[in-house]
């Protein structure tokens, strides 16, 4: 088989509380994403999304692991500019993402010249990119508190592709957004995956955003992958505890009142992040205990 | 002002603070007047007259005294005060090597103090000495408290016993110093039973202490005792003082031992309005001064040039020193400015104001003199103070110290052998005519090498309450105006 | 109508900041009887909170009810100073707010902040006050109440700090919940949890909730009405059957459009093209037309009144206007779709 | 309960490590400083010393060794209770410091409690009002008395409480010989702590007052108002208790602030205390007296912001979530 | 009719233009509403200060013996002290000593407290507590006793000693405010992500660090200005700050105190006035820097 794109094994995140536990914030993850393909990631809040895709997009040093970067060995801490422009992320939060005091143009030129791109021909890539986010040229010198979420998280999406990534993590990015902008940014990011051919990590806490987006969904807890497989297959037949009291609280937009039980005997139940990983279907994967 | 009606009559004075009430370490200020006694004591004239002692002979050929001493005298913790004890404090400002110089220089003259009897005792000098008996006023001090230790830090330094007329009571750093009436005072018994010291070191402080009834007698600068003037209840007896106000160059100060700079002094003199420093920083209340002994009736010489402000004889002068006026309007000689600095020290304000006035009256004719205000005199380094002497008793009794070379007080170093010549006749010597010469003799060789620009004789201002009564003006008091409570044992206060 | 909990009445909340009047809510009305449980929809910024906030008066100081009236329990309290509010609040309203994360105060113990909503009803002792806090804990579905009501809201997960809040809210025993997006900073697992919890305490005690969300999902399963706001006003409302499988007004159609629904395979989905009004400077008209492909020019000039469809099916939008043409009144779109 | 001792070790290691610190930096400075020590002790005399003299009288005082030297005896002198003699007063240093502990305590405490009262008082009534009339004046008034040179403001009250009505006394700590009296104690201090609430109230209300605003616009407050309580009662059930850690923190650095701020007061009111000496002591090198001095107020100040942070941890547990120490996190509004 | 089928024709979205951004600078708009009274104050007593010699009509440095402790009159506008100086023309010159005092004294205190700040802000944690530590050791030790000691080691003080020393003993608070800042920005996901994308340490400095610290930071600077100020009367009131023959608006007061006894009011309040009119046009501008962000509405 022809080599992922990047390739993720036995990455670990601790961290060490101030009351000197040791918190496990991403333990031992390996998965590979293939050039072009989009991971939907879905867990609940506090799992390790973010801290995983801050992991790979380099902003925290990961505490073991290496990655794979189209077959080269990057350990853990040592990463290549390379490496760094391939992988950008976008956040969670646009709010904080964008430094106050600087306009749209100046953080995207910012994101220009740091990724080393050609000086002079700054302003026509930045009406580029803007129109390829469908951001109207007249907010380009706006401060961030001048744009509301939709429009920032577009100038978000506009930073990201100026490095002219490879892979693009999307930590919930449309966590913020309501329904009508929600269906903006989607499309958006799936018109410019089809443009730009990058891969795509997809963080969400909405399970039919993942569903609807993601070629292959990965399921965490407490920072441990428990089901990673082809969407479809995933969400048809969840395998694990978890995974299924996920798909269960899917609330449709459909009145529904009578119709579906309340799930009472899923709540109670204890699940255990222990076992490893057994491949139940080709591609699919899910944690057992042995 | 009197509180504490359960101890009698009190009386509170407003004064600055104390290091130490050891009358032989602290010869300057007011207590340790009160709670020691000298073998003499001055009387309102100034002169020593005996205190301790009933009597004394003087046998010229041998030099020795002979002091008869005062029966059935007891220090204050109870003890019998006998020769021993002025043996001990005698023998101790000659021989202790810790005792500033300024004070004991007086005593070198002494050769030995033998204890006759209990009531008597011989002090043998080696070389006339004409102040002698002024220097025996000096406190004599308790032999049983002191004898074996250092007298610089012993505790008795806090908490000293005296014969004097007050008793040490009280010490409360920093706030006040209270003192108890002596009921077995061998003299006149004080009429005030308490005496509070507050320490009050700010000036303006003083005066609203005063003003509030917090003190009942302080010495006020004389701006702020020119607001208690008018007052009906307040009463300023404006003292006479020998104190006098000067800019005495620092000679330890290569600036001033430079020949060319010492040729200025006596001309700098010419360019002061002392007359509106006067009226400026003392609201009138002082004199013009020309001389350290101007004010000695026996002495002085008042036929002296009186230096007044001159300014064509200061130019004259100048010009004929070869100084010439620079394009800033400063005087210059050989490329270089006429530039030195004062220092004063910051608690003395009316010497900071006279020092401002006199710097803007120089550059007015072109001196250029900075003042520096300092917390303290450094003698070795800086260049001129504004320094305040006073020489009220026997003319020996201060000149000697201050300008004879390498006396304890000459701290400027002052040397000039007309000088020296004319103080040593002065001291060696019991002759009064003779004596009288040689200070003419000192005044005119002074005046040509001055040791200072003098500038004002100031007075005393002690403001007092109307309750007290008591305090004269008789007499010419001090430095710093000390000598206030010569004849506190007259003092009153009502209630 | 002597059961009605809550009745507002063309209110109009406007604020005042520097650059200039932001008119966030624009003449609603709004009425909610005993028992029923109504849902607030909309996207973020179109004043759903600012009308639960005026409800209870916790507006900010330079937020004013232009016009309107809001009676609750037959009191109109308009005109209520901040004392009399002191008695409505809790006692006759309660409110759950949306971040769970913050709204308890991080320093006092649970225990102490249920004692001081129980507090209200009641002048028990200590030892009683626990035992109804312990009681309401169970309620809202947490169990060992006893132990945890000594410990600090930051030793509970967001899901629990969410009930606990309810559980404030209930203590006074208020007749209406006026609960402002109490899930939105929720997993899927609790969030659906919180809204059967809501849902079994409207059956069972006949409290009566007003709930505001953006998420259609959660409006569904929960509401016995939907209200739809959009830019300050409410658009169109009706029963939950009739919103979900008959909206008219296009907002409310392209808001049920864009959701993923898992039905779909394609790649894409439709969305509303645009972005809400700035609500500083309100177009005139329509405030939806100029996202609305099939807008019309009287949707830029003129405000559409509302044209009932059924008893209880009301929507403000000119398609309704028998005068508008066959594509508008009935698109393709939605056709298809049926 | 289980006692923290690894925390109280390294805390009593903190304490310390820092006055040894202090110590050693007040120590070198002050010997690098120009001026003989030697004149406080001999006076004037100095100058007329003959060589011999003058190394004789250094050697005395170990004046003769290197700095570090010095230094390292004077720790070990002190480490057995003796701190030296006051070159100045020609008295053991810890005699002279007795004199003046009481004094200072005394109206540092008084002081700093009722700066924290009303600090506190001033702070709440602006929250209540925010924005409105009363914040205004008391913030317009606070900021006027703030920047007031507080000798002048002590002069002006001397003027007037003392001198022109003849109210309360100007000067000193009590009526002379009058130690015992507490009457008279604080008679004597009602003046003074007033300069010094007027100079350092502002100081600590805005802190305490912005940290309250911040409070104010959290969502519990709306949570409390629902509960149908009122506005004080919000303010000081809820809010204060959420910035009491920064009232402590802020506390601690406040010891030290307001033992500043007792030399001035000490200088205008001739009060006897440990600001007074230790100006004079700088003033004239008195080392002895001066680090004594210094350790006292260290001592106190270090161990102040220790118990503050200690407090402060034990307060709010969200505080042991971030490092550094207690007032590193309190962001003071004003510089000092 | 033929209006409502007009009325109702289709004409599609985006009909109306939307209102256009206007973006405003996040400086920009601090500058815009600055506070009116206390700039054009400010402006007035700094322009008086710097054109003294145009305003002034008397010698600052004369003593008008002939004219002691005059009120206020028409030809000494603001009286005349002790010595018989002109108060009017001594102001204006004092100004600028005490002008030049308060910035000096705050260009130190914040070069310093902005390095120190920068450096244990960005550090790792060990060298961040230390420093934090060390600040704090400092901070311990009264600066008013810092600064008496310093000024010995320094002699005789002059303007710019005494700023210096000021400086030097003030800036710990600001160091642990530019510190706190800048633990929070570095944090923060802009500066995560310029990292991300290869800018370095002093680039992040420069771009994002610094830019976004720097306004709470100019309250503190202007407060400091204000501060230095008092400090420096108050030094010189406790006798170890200028000469007092040098005028600064710090001397003049410790001066004016001698001044107490002898009812002359106008010695004592006009320098303290212009001080305090002073400090407060700067405060009231510093505090309009620091509200700029705006931190949302009280729930109470
Ligand atoms: N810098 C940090 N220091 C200590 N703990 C951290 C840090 N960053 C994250 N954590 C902890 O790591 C865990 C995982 O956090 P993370 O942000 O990755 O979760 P998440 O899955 O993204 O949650 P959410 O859905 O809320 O965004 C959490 O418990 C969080 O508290
Ligand atoms: N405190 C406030 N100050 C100024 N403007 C406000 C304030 N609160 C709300 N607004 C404005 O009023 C309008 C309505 O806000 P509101 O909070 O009611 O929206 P919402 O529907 O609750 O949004 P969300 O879903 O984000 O909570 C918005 O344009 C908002 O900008
Ligand atoms: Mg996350
Ligand atoms: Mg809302």
């Amino acid at each position: 088989m022809n080599e992922p794109l990047l390739r993720v094994e036995h990455i670990k995140k601790y961290f060490t509380l101030p009351s000197g536990r040791l918190l496990k914030a991403v333990d031992d993850l390996s998965f590979s994403v293939r050039t072009g393909e989009t991971i939907g990631i879905i867990g609940e809040s506090g799992c390790g999304k973010s801290t995983l895709a801050r992991v790979l997009a380099g902003m925290i040093t990961p505490t073991a692991g290496n990655l794979y970067f189209k077959g080269q060995c990057i350990p853990a801490g040592k990463r290549n500019r390379n490496l760094q422009r391939a992988i950008h992320l976008v956040f969670q939060d646009s709010d904080s993402a964008f430094d106050p005091r600087m306009s749209v143009r100046e953080s995207l030129k910012e994101a220009l010249y740091l990724s080393g791109q050609a000086q002079g021909e700054d302003n026509r890539r930045i009406a580029e990119l803007l129109q390829q986010v469908g951001l109207e040229n007249r907010y380009v010198h706006a401060y961030p508190s001048e744009l509301s979420g939709g429009q920032r998280q577009r100038a978000a999406i506009a930073r990201a592709l100026a490095t002219r990534p490879q892979l693009l993590i999307a930590d919930e990015p449309v966590a913020s957004l309501d329904v009508s902008i929600q269906a903006q940014i989607i499309n958006l990011l799936a018109d410019l995956q089809e443009q730009e051919k990058f891969s795509m990590l997809f963080i969400a806490h909405d399970l039919a955003v993942v569903r609807h987006i993601s070629d292959r969904t990965l399921v965490m807890l407490a920072g441990k992958i428990m089901e990673i497989g082809p969407t479809e297959d995933l969400f048809t037949h969840p395998a694990h505890v978890y995974t299924q009291l996920l798909s269960d609280s899917i609330l449709p937009a459909k009145p529904h009142k009578e119709s579906i039980a309340m799930t009472p005997h899923l709540w109670g139940k204890d699940i255990s992040a222990a076992g490893c990983l057994q491949e139940i279907r080709p591609g699919h994967y899910v944690r057992r205990e042995i | 002002g009197s509180q504490g009606g359960n101890a009698g009559k009190t009386l509170t004075f407003a004064g600055p603070d104390y290091k130490t009430l050891n009358s032989i370490l602290n010869t300057h200020d007011e207590l340790p007047s009160l709670i020691f006694s000298g073998l003499m004591k001055y009387d309102g004239q100034n002169k020593p007259v005996p205190d301790l002692a009933t009597s004394y002979d003087f046998d010229k050929n041998t030099l020795t005294y002979t002091f008869h001493l005062r029966k059935n005298v007891t220090w204050h913790d109870g003890q019998p005060f006998t020769a021993d004890d002025v043996k001990f404090t005698l023998d101790t400002l000659r021989l202790n090597k810790d005792i500033d110089d300024e004070i004991s220089d007086n005593y070198k003259e002494i050769k030995a103090v033998d204890v006759v009897d209990p009531q008597t005792v011989k002090v043998e000098l080696s070389k006339p000495s004409a102040a002698m008996l002024d220097y025996l006023t000096i406190g004599i001090l308790p032999k049983h408290c002191l004898e074996g230790k250092d007298i610089m830090t012993d505790p008795f330094n806090q908490k000293p016993i005296g014969t004097g007329r007050y008793k040490f009571v009280s010490w409360d750093k920093g706030q006040s110093i209270i003192l108890q009436k002596n009921d077995k005072y061998y003299g006149t018994i004080p009429k005030i039973d308490r005496l509070i010291f507050k320490i009050i070191p700010d000036e303006t402080a003083k005066a609203a202490q005063l003003k509030s009834g917090g003190a009942d007698v302080a010495l006020l600068n004389a701006k702020d005792a020119a607001t208690f003037r008018n007052n009906n209840h307040f009463k300023v007896y404006d003292c006479q003082t020998a104190d006098f106000r000067a800019i005495g160059p620092n000679f330890k100060n290569p600036y001033w031992q430079n020949p060319e700079h010492q040729a200025l002094i006596p001309v700098l003199g010419y360019a002061l309005d002392k007359k509106a420093i006067i009226a400026g920083v003392l609201n009138g209340e002082g004199e013009a001064a020309y001389s350290p002994i101007q004010l000695n009736a026996v002495y002085n010489d008042p036929t002296m040039d009186h230096m007044d402000y001159n300014p064509t004889l200061f130019k004259q002068r100048m010009a004929a020193l070869g100084w010439k006026l620079g394009s800033d309007g400063i005087y210059e000689k050989n490329g270089e400015k006429l530039s030195f600095s004062v220092d004063a020290r910051d608690f003395e304000e009316e010497r900071v104001d006279m020092a401002k006035i006199a710097s803007a009256q120089f550059k007015k004719l072109g001196v250029d003199m900075k003042v520096n205000v300092v917390p303290k005199f450094n003698w070795k380094t800086m260049q001129c103070c504004l320094i305040g002497q006073a020489t009220p008793f026997d003319p020996d009794a201060g000149l000697y110290n201050f300008f004879y070379t390498g006396a304890g007080a000459n701290y400027t170093d002052y040397s000039n052998s007309a000088v020296d010549a004319a103080l040593a006749a002065g001291r060696n010597s019991y002759d009064v005519g003779m004596r009288k010469n040689a200070y003419i003799q000192f005044q005119k060789a002074w005046s040509a090498h001055p040791a200072f620009i003098m500038i004002a004789f100031i007075h005393g201002n002690y403001v007092a309450t109307n309750k007290v009564t008591g305090l004269t003006t008789d007499r010419i008091l001090g430095h710093h105006a000390a000598g206030i409570f010569w004849n506190v044992e007259n003092w009153d206060i009502s209630e | 109508m002597n059961n009605t909990v809550l009745d507002i009445q063309h209110l109009a909340v406007s604020f005042y900041l520097p650059q200039g009047e932001v008119k966030a809510v624009r003449g609603v009305s709004l009425s909610l009887e005993e028992g029923e449980i109504v849902v607030l929809a909309g996207e973020s910024g179109c004043g759903k909170s600012a009308l639960c906030r005026s409800i209870v008066k916790l507006l900010p100081r330079y937020a004013v009810v232009k016009s309107g009236h809001i009676v609750i329990g037959g009191h109109d309290i308009t005109q209520y100073t901040e004392k009399d509010m002191q008695a409505v609040r809790g006692l006759e309203v309660g409110m759950v707010f949306q971040n769970p994360l913050t709204t308890l105060n991080p320093v006092l113990s649970i225990g102490t902040q249920l004692a001081e909503a129980l507090k209200r009803r009641t002048s028990a002792g200590a030892r009683e006050l626990n035992e109804q806090a312990v009681g309401l804990l169970e309620q809202v579905g947490i169990q060992q109440g006893k132990e945890r009501l000594a410990m600090m809201p930051a030793e509970f997960s967001g899901g629990q700090r969410q009930r606990i809040t309810l559980a404030i809210a209930l203590a006074s025993q208020p007749r209406l919940l006026i609960a402002d997006e109490p899930t939105t900073a929720l997993d899927v697992t609790v969030q659906l949890r919180m809204i059967d919890l809501l849902r079994n305490l409207a059956k069972n005690s006949g409290l009566t909730v007003l709930l505001v969300t953006h998420d259609l999902g959660v409006a569904a399963r929960i509401a016995d009405r939907v209200g739809i706001m959009y830019a300050g006003k409410l658009v169109e409302i009706g029963t939950t059957e009739e919103i979900f499988s008959d909206p008219r007004h296009p907002y409310t159609q392209g808001l049920l459009a864009a959701l993923p629904s898992a039905a779909r395979v394609h790649k894409r989905l439709r969305s509303i093209p645009g972005m809400p009004p700035d609500m500083l400077h309100v177009p005139a008209g329509d405030a939806f037309a100029n996202r609305n492909p099939r807008a019309m020019a009287i949707d830029y000039e003129e405000e559409p009144p509302f044209f009932s469809l059924s008893r209880t099916h009301r929507a403000a939008t000119w398609t309704l206007d028998p005068r508008a043409p066959e594509e508008v009144r009935c698109p393709d779109g939605r056709k298809k779709d049926e | 309960m289980k006692v923290p001792y690894k925390a109280i070790g390294k805390n009593i290691a903190v304490f310390f490590i820092s006055l040894a610190v202090l110590s050693g930096v007040v120590f070198f400075a002050a010997s690098y400083a120009p001026g003989d020590p030697l004149q406080s002790y001999y006076g004037d005399a100095v100058d007329q010393m003959s060589t011999a003299q003058y190394e004789a009288a250094r050697h005395r005082w170990g004046l003769d060794q290197p700095v570090y030297k010095q230094y390292f005896q004077w720790v070990d002198r002190s480490l057995h209770g003796e701190m030296g003699m006051s070159l100045k007063y020609r008295e053991p240093a810890s005699r002279v410091i007795h004199d003046f502990v009481g004094n200072t305590l005394f109206l540092g405490i008084v002081s700093y409690i009722l700066i924290f009262i009303s600090a506190i008082v001033v702070a709440v009534c602006c929250v209540l009002y925010e924005g409105r009339w009363l914040d205004t004046l008391l913030s317009e008034t606070g900021t006027i008395l703030f920047y007031l040179p507080a000798f002048w403001v002590g002069l002006l009250l001397i003027l007037i409480f003392n001198v022109n009505l003849g109210w309360l006394p100007g000067s000193g700590a009590y009526d002379p010989g009058e130690a015992g009296n507490w009457g008279s104690r604080a008679e004597h201090i009602v003046l003074p702590v007033i300069v010094m609430l007027i100079s350092h109230v502002w100081y600590y209300a805005y802190m305490i007052r912005n940290k309250l605003l911040d409070e104010t616009r959290k969502d519990y407050v709306l949570l409390a108002k629902m509960k149908g309580l009122g506005r004080l009662k919000i303010v000081l059930s809820h809010c204060l208790r959420n910035v009491a850690p920064t009232i402590f923190s802020v506390m601690a650095i406040g010891v030290n602030h307001i033992v500043g701020g007792t030399y001035v007061v000490e200088a205008v009111f001739a009060y006897p205390g440990l600001g007074n000496l230790a100006v004079e002591s700088a003033k004239y090198h008195d080392y002895n007296v001066l680090m004594l001095v210094v350790l006292l107020t260290g001592a106190v100040v270090i161990a102040a912001g220790l118990a503050a942070q200690a407090v402060s941890a034990r307060l709010d547990k969200r505080m042991k979530t971030e490092g550094g120490t207690a007032w590193t996190k309190t962001n003071g509004h004003l510089p000092s | 009719m033929d209006k409502n089928e007009r009325a109702f024709t289709v004409v599609g979205a985006g009909r109306r233009k939307e209102p256009d951004v206007i973006p405003v600078s996040p400086w920009r708009q601090v500058i815009a509403d600055i506070p009116r009274v206390s700039a054009v104050i400010l402006l007035l007593v700094v322009l008086g200060c710097i054109l003294a010699p145009c305003i002034a009509n008397h010698d600052p440095e004369a003593f008008y013996l002939q004219h002691l402790n005059e009120p206020p009159n028409h030809e000494f506008y603001f009286g005349t002290d002790m010595l018989g100086r002109d108060i009017f023309s001594v102001l204006w010159y004092g100004g600028r000593l005490s002008l030049v005092i308060g910035v000096l004294a705050t260009v130190v205190s914040s070069g310093i407290g902005m390095v120190y700040g920068c450096v244990s802000g960005t550090a790792p944690d060990w060298l961040d507590s230390a420093l934090m530590r060390i600040a704090e050791i400092l901070c311990s030790i009264p600066y008013l006793l810092l600064q008496l000691l310093l000024l010995a080691c320094i002699g005789q003080a002059h303007v710019i000693s005494i700023s210096l020393v000021i400086g030097v003993t003030t800036w710990m608070n600001l160091a642990r405010i530019v510190r706190s800042e800048v633990r929070q920005i570095r944090g923060s996901e802009y500066v995560l992500a310029a990292r991300a994308m290869g800018g370095g340490f002093f680039y992040i400095l420069r771009h994002h660090l610094l830019p976004n610290f720097i306004s709470p930071v100019l309250f503190m600077l202007v407060s400091s200005i204000g501060i230095s100020m008092t400090m420096e009367a108050t030094l010189s009131f406790l006798g170890i700050g200028l000469p007092t023959e040098v005028t600064s608006w710090g001397t003049m007061l410790a001066l004016s105190t001698r001044a107490l006894m002898t009812d002359s009011w106008w010695i004592i309040i006009i320098p303290g006035c212009f001080l305090i009119i002073t400090l407060l046009c700067i405060t009231h501008i510093g505090h309009h820097l620091r509200r700029e962000i705006n931190r949302g509405s009280s729930n109470l």
